[in-house]
């Protein structure tokens, strides 16, 4: 899984770069930032500087000036669930430091380059899955993660709606949010069917919560009736899709190769090399079809 | 149809009786018992406008989604009992949970879930430590181990930990008749705690304690035993909240738990405990945990969307204690 | 003077020899190598100023305070007491001078702190043997706390009071402190107390006895140990000397009658009060206070005094008529009677009357912040200028008006809390137990105030339960009985037996 | 090379003498000059081992960090000293950032952020009601309105929003010399406040309304007067620090500040401040803004691990006031 370690600029130099996390709270964020340090492990000379910004917009912009002031030479920015950083861009740009986005691509300022997933057809993805497997009728419970100033979920949400809009499938939304964890997913399920008896299908914006909404139908009894898919990758979820569960599908997402993707982009950028402005990685749908190909017991995601 | 909103009103009506006893005036009196009206008139438009809150399921869940909250208020009952507070509890509950999970691919679950808990009372017995040894300010000393225990946890395992042995799951699934065990289990702890805190030396010394303690210390009581006992049992609480969670989730997440506290001491508050300490019944408690949990339930049954769920849920918080009088 | 020794040898060695105990609170000296040695049956009475280090000597004894210097042998023992756990286990009850009660919990509880009746193996408590053995404790001494299930915070300071000793008197303890306890206790209850402490004396128990009412100490003590600064004057057989001769040794000088004389040139009433009730506490109060005037006010424990200056003062509701110079007169708060010129100095400093963890300086100030600020802004210098002049005016001894109230001795608090409503000053006072813990020589300066601001036009309610203290100041007295008023006297009609009779319900006296 | 530790020395031994005051023997005033000592010791470490430390840079970030923390602490302290608590402060500095980034594209700044304070101001009015007006247990009234308030602004706007007009922006993301100009401003309500606090009679009433309310009352002062006081004042630092924090991330979230109320809450109680009420000082307080602060600054300069950052971060925190007293 790694790349050939490209020429470093000074490689008598010790290159220090700034890995900013809005939040570390997740095992998809975590994954990400573990793969940017373990990518770098690859080179002999780098040295990766981890900050958590425990999900505080301000605490990332602050974290940002520390690298700053620790003279990071490139950095590194998960931004997390937010929307856009204006100001730790600003400096950023100021200190005419490159920065590579990973996964989130923050708005209201220059960036050098940005590696993500499309949500948007992550979400169409899942959406024409459920269309083929409910075969245009049925009910889809969606389950949202937080607030709409997060747009990842939005996207995914409005991506699954522009499929299923207008054919034979209605779709109920929860009202309050998942949470983006397995708890809030399973607390969510389960007022779900307390009032709808008839769902057939359920999507989440991230598999932890699918995870959760799985565990309420299993315990409601109705795994045969209604399946569930989500977003994201996530190592439980792709083992209930290998084990022929009623998890279905899930549209990959992958934070370790956004991670490496991310950290080598950086790197080459400091070798002086040229590179694109925006990379959109592949997000395939993973199935029972082709999930033992992703499947890796042992991955930290 | 008409007998179950009875139930839920008569549980309600416990908040009633709490704060009465807090009123001297007959207005003081009268007012006291809006919240119980307030939440029978909801219940009974609930009951009669929407078929799903009777539903079998949704009582159910309404118990089953409490469990973790009523453990852990129970916890931080006998801590504010003692003029304390434990703003940890959410980051042991997230230990508890991981320990759990851990534990239970190597061993069997009667011992692996026992040994879960007496890691969250460690905790526990930490904050006593250094709120009772070492006389820190209750709120400062559990803030430190809330962050501390919650790094601890992620450095234990920063991924989610899904347990292979299911029978402790199982058994948190099932149901006795119509009521989940965990559900069962939690009303015998508030049964337990409630005779600890009403009949025993101990649960008496505690509230003295909280009331005043330098009288306590004057009569010839060991204070500090006392003090360290009631963070002991809030560790317990958690980490019987952290196990039961987890295992009703079927993972166990670093993650979880997370502003649990505020839940759990409004849940007391809001009962009739007073932050000073000394003040507070488990009767309130209970009262306060379920009525947080019918908010919520009754929000999403009327598919109030999410942000005016927030609105109203503090709207619903502020009615229910309304004529509660304020005590520090 | 004597300064007579311990009396004949006593073949056994004494309950209790303290020795050259010392103790210092930051620049305070509170105790300065003070012995006191007290033999087994014995009444020992201590007595001296605010401040002199009484209650300090105790709280060394009690292991509440660790001492600097000294030993402490008990029955010939050398003994640490380092907490108050082990002196509880070597049988010393104390009963402080500020109340120790814990107060959401009831009274059978309190009393019984720590040794609550168990069964079960000692696991449940047994709650009816609790409240048994709480009211028999109450009842062994006379006292009538009626429902020992009702929670402390809910009893007037007498009651509370009661409480107090009856929990230090649960078990015959082998030393037994009384600080202050009849400050807030009157007549019968007082003679109830005397005869529950003797009671225990011949059964064997030390006794230990502070008390500001020297005629007490004469009553009960058979010695008496005085201090003075924190050091020792002296200790001497109550035969031996007169209460003149006490006040001496204590104050260090001469004290001439504490009582000032008085003119009454009494006016029209200023403040007229019909028909005042409130349910369950007092009903149709009728009383006139005119200026120049002082009204004592007297009644047993629990007669209502308290609650009707309350409702006069706004601090409750009430119902009937006020007038104040004629005007109808309704405070609707406290701060509403204050801008009308009433005000109220309340009985129980620690829950009504102070603010501990803050300034002597803040205390003073807290009712008189308009004489000492423009805008809302403190001038320093003018709040300095003032309450320095105040606290010499009342005589509190602290060490700088920076000093925080919780740290002066109990005397000295309740002098901050007369301070404080004489800064204020007001047309119409209503002093309840204004000298609650006073020493002899604060009191006479306290006295010779409240005259002279009467002598000013002042009008004044004097509620208290200590009868010399009723009758040496009042120009008329009132009395009252299970909520209403039953009888009034002049200044010349009065004498502690009719008074006594009349607040005790005894035909002899209503003369209402 | 010396002089600078010196400086932080000097600001962190107001902590130490804050927690000196609250002891009596001699045992207890040595063990307060721990956490001074531990500090000083700390600060000299890193200004020897990281370069980084000392730099203007860091020195400037560490005031810039400390600015919406140290705000809504001082707003925090006058209701603590009145013995409340409000946890609506996070809600609050999301309201005012979108109401002001929402009138900045309307209105000049110096009419849209006066107006966004004053929007804040009306919620911490509408907490002053429910506290002082209907007597409601201020930790209840401010977690409903905590909820409540941040409801309404995700109904207000559900999408960060951007001020077009920046003016404001500069002015925050300016300097006087080494010092940000937010921090400047910050220091400046740190004086007042404490003036206020200290000199004025509503500071004096609202320190003994924490003691006793009741002997204040009795004093013929308005309790709920000042008790309105005293939330009016939470609602406007929390507002200033929305305000500024929006302008210095340069955009408005609706999402912005949750958890802030915990973290003021720690500096308050850390510098000696007693939820109890009537105990707690500016000093302490800004000691203990400046210590949290400098704990975060120093974990990131010496790159500790995420996690591991939690667990000394609570360490710290113990060790800071380790010698203080419990005080309920
Ligand atoms: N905790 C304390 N901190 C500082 N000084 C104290 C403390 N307690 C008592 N003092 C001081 O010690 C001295 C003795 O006080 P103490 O309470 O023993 O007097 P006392 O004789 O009982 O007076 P009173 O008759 O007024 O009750 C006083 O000057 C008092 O201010
Ligand atoms: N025997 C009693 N039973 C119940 N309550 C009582 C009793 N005695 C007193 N009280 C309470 O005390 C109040 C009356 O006492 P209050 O303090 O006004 O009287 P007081 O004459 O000032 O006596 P004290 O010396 O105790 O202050 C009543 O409001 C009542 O609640
Ligand atoms: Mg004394
Ligand atoms: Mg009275």
């Amino acid at each position: 899984s790694s790349s050939n370690p490209t020429a470093a600029p000074g490689s008598s130099k010790t290159i220090k770069i700034g890995m900013a996390n809005l939040t570390l709270c997740c095992a998809y964020f975590i994954g990400m930032s573990n793969a940017v340090q373990d990518e770098a492990k690859n080179y002999s000379n780098v040295q990766v500087l981890v900050t958590d910004g425990g999900g505080d917009v301000a605490k990332l912009t602050s974290d940002i000036e520390d690298l700053i002031s620790k003279k990071v030479d490139g950095i590194i920015i998960s931004g997390g669930p937010i929307e856009s950083a204006p100001a730790a861009l600003a400096a950023l740009k100021a200190a005419n430091i490159p920065i590579v986005m990973v996964d989130r691509k923050l708005k209201g300022g220059d960036y050098t380059s940005w590696i993500g997933p499309d949500n948007y057809a992550i979400g169409q993805e899942v959406g024409d899955f459920l269309k083929t497997k409910l075969n245009n009728t049925g009910k889809v419970a969606v389950i949202r993660g937080g607030p709409a100033d997060n747009s990842i979920g939005s996207d995914r949400t409005s991506g699954l709606h522009s499929k299923l809009d207008g054919t034979g499938i209605t779709i109920v939304t929860y009202s309050d949010w998942g949470s983006w964890s397995t708890d809030g997913g399973k607390k969510a399920m389960e007022d779900l069917l307390a009032k709808n008896s008839d769902l057939s299908a359920v999507f989440c914006e991230n598999d932890s919560m699918c995870l959760g909404a799985q565990s309420a139908i299993t315990d409601a009894g109705k795994t045969s009736s209604i399946v569930v898919a989500a977003v994201d990758g996530q190592k439980e979820a792709l083992k209930a899709i290998l084990d022929g569960t009623n998890y279905v599908a899930t549209g990959r997402n992958d934070a370790d190769q956004i991670g490496r993707a991310g950290l080598n982009r950086l790197m080459g950028i400091l070798a002086g090399g040229v590179v694109p402005h925006d990379t959109v990685l592949p997000s395939p749908l993973i199935t029972k079809d082709n999930v033992v190909k992703y499947y890796d017991p042992n991955s930290t995601f | 149809m008409n007998s179950r909103p009875d139930l839920t009103g008569r549980l309600i009506s416990v908040v009633g009786r709490r704060v009465s006893a807090a009123n001297e005036d007959w207005r003081g009196r009268w007012l006291s018992y809006l919240p119980t009206v307030a939440f029978l008139v909801l219940a009974t438009i609930a009951a009669v406008t929407s078929d799903a809150f009777l539903s079998q399921g949704n009582l159910s869940n309404l118990f089953r989604q409490i469990v973790t909250n009523g453990l852990v208020s129970l916890g931080m009952l006998t801590v504010i009992l003692s003029a304390g507070i434990d703003l940890s509890v959410g980051s042991i509950v997230a230990l508890a949970g991981i320990v759990a999970a851990g534990l239970l691919n190597i061993l069997p679950w009667p011992l692996a879930i026992p040994l879960a808990v007496g890691v969250a009372m460690i905790a526990g017995g930490i904050n006593g430590t250094l709120v009772a040894g070492f006389r820190l300010p209750p709120f400062v000393a559990t803030l430190a181990t809330m962050s501390a225990i919650r790094g601890f946890v992620y450095v234990v395992s920063e991924t989610p930990i899904t347990p292979t042995d299911m029978t402790f799951g199982r058994i948190v699934a099932s149901s006795v008749g119509p009521v989940p065990t965990p559900a069962i289990f939690m009303i015998c702890c508030f049964m337990v705690v409630s005779l600890f805190l009403s009949r025993t030396t101990m649960g008496r010394a505690i509230y003295a304690i909280g009331g005043n303690e330098e009288a306590v210390r004057l009569s010839g009581i060991n204070v500090r035993a006392h003090i360290m006992l009631a963070y002991l049992i809030s560790g317990l609480f958690a980490g019987l909240a952290g196990v039961i969670l987890a295992s009703r989730v079927g993972i166990a997440q670093p993650s979880v738990g997370s502003g649990l506290e505020l839940d759990a001491i409004a849940a007391c508050v809001i009962g009739g405990a007073s932050l000073a300490g000394g003040r507070g019944s488990v009767r309130g408690t209970f009262a306060g945990v379920l009525l947080l949990g019918l908010i919520s339930n009754l929000l999403n049954l009327y598919n109030v969307q999410a942000y005016y769920q927030q609105i109203f849920k503090g709207a619903l918080i502020v009615l229910a204690v309304l004529a509660r009088r304020r005590e520090g | 003077m004597s300064q007579a020794d311990a009396p004949a040898p006593v073949p056994t060695a004494p309950r209790l020899e303290m020795r050259g105990i010392s103790k210092r609170y930051d620049a305070t000296r509170a105790l300065r190598g003070v012995d006191l040695v007290v033999q087994p049956g014995e009444i020992h009475a201590i007595a001296g100023e605010n401040g002199a280090g009484k209650s300090t000597l105790i709280k060394v004894l009690a292991g509440a305070v660790a001492r600097d210097a000294g030993t402490i042998k008990i029955d010939g023992l050398e003994t640490e007491l380092p907490s108050p756990h082990a002196a509880h286990q070597a049988g010393i009850r104390v009963v402080y001078q500020e109340f120790s009660l814990v107060p959401h919990l009831s009274v059978a509880e309190n009393i019984l702190l720590g040794q609550l009746p168990s069964r079960a193996g000692g696991m449940w408590i047994d709650w009816k043997a609790a409240a048994r053995l709480a009211s028999a404790a109450l009842d062994s001494l006379g006292f009538d706390v009626p429902n020992v299930r009702r929670p402390v915070e809910s009893l007037p300071v007498s009651q509370r009071q009661m409480v107090e000793i009856a929990k230090a008197m649960l078990e015959r303890p082998r030393i037994l402190v009384l600080d202050e306890p009849s400050a807030v206790l009157s007549g019968g209850d007082l003679d109830r107390l005397f005869n529950a402490v003797r009671a225990l004396r011949d059964a064997g128990t030390t006794v230990l006895y502070v008390s500001h009412r020297l005629d007490e100490v004469f009553q009960i003590a058979s010695r008496i140990t005085v201090l003075k600064d924190g050091g020792l004057v002296g200790t001497v057989d109550s035969a031996s000397i007169d209460q003149p001769g006490l006040v001496r040794m204590m104050v260090g000088r001469e004290l001439a009658e504490i009582y000032p004389a008085r003119s009454a040139s009494v006016g029209e009433p200023v403040l007229r009060v019909r028909n005042l009730s409130r349910s369950r506490a007092f009903r149709e109060v009728n009383l006139d206070l005119a200026p120049g005037e002082i009204l004592g006010v007297f009644g047993l424990v629990g007669s209502g005094r308290t609650d009707v200056v309350r409702a006069i003062f706004g601090a409750d509701a009430s119902t009937g008529e006020m007038t104040l110079d004629g005007r109808p007169y309704r405070p609707r708060s406290p701060g509403d009677a204050l801008s009308q010129g009433v005000a109220m100095l309340s009985e129980d400093r620690a829950r009504d009357g102070l603010v501990l963890q803050l300034s002597l300086r803040d205390n003073l100030s807290l009712a008189s912040f308009s004489r000492m600020s423009r805008l809302g802004v403190i001038s320093k210098s003018q709040q300095r200028a003032l309450v320095t002049d105040e606290i010499a005016e009342v005589g509190i001894r602290a060490p700088s008006i920076n000093a925080l109230v919780r740290r002066l001795s109990g005397g000295n608090q309740q002098k901050v809390v007369v301070g404080k409503w004489l800064l204020r000053g007001a047309r119409v006072l209503l002093l309840d137990e204004p000298t609650r813990g006073v020493d002899v020589g604060a009191k006479a300066d306290i006295y010779r105030i409240i005259a002279s601001l009467a002598e000013r036009g002042k009008a004044i309610l004097l509620v208290s339960s200590e009868l010399p203290e009723i009758l040496g100041m009042s120009d008329r007295i009132l009395v009252m009985r299970g909520g209403r008023l039953v009888g009034e006297f002049s200044r010349h009609e009065a004498t502690e037996e009719r008074l006594l009779a009349a607040a005790a319900g005894v035909v002899e006296g209503a003369a209402a």
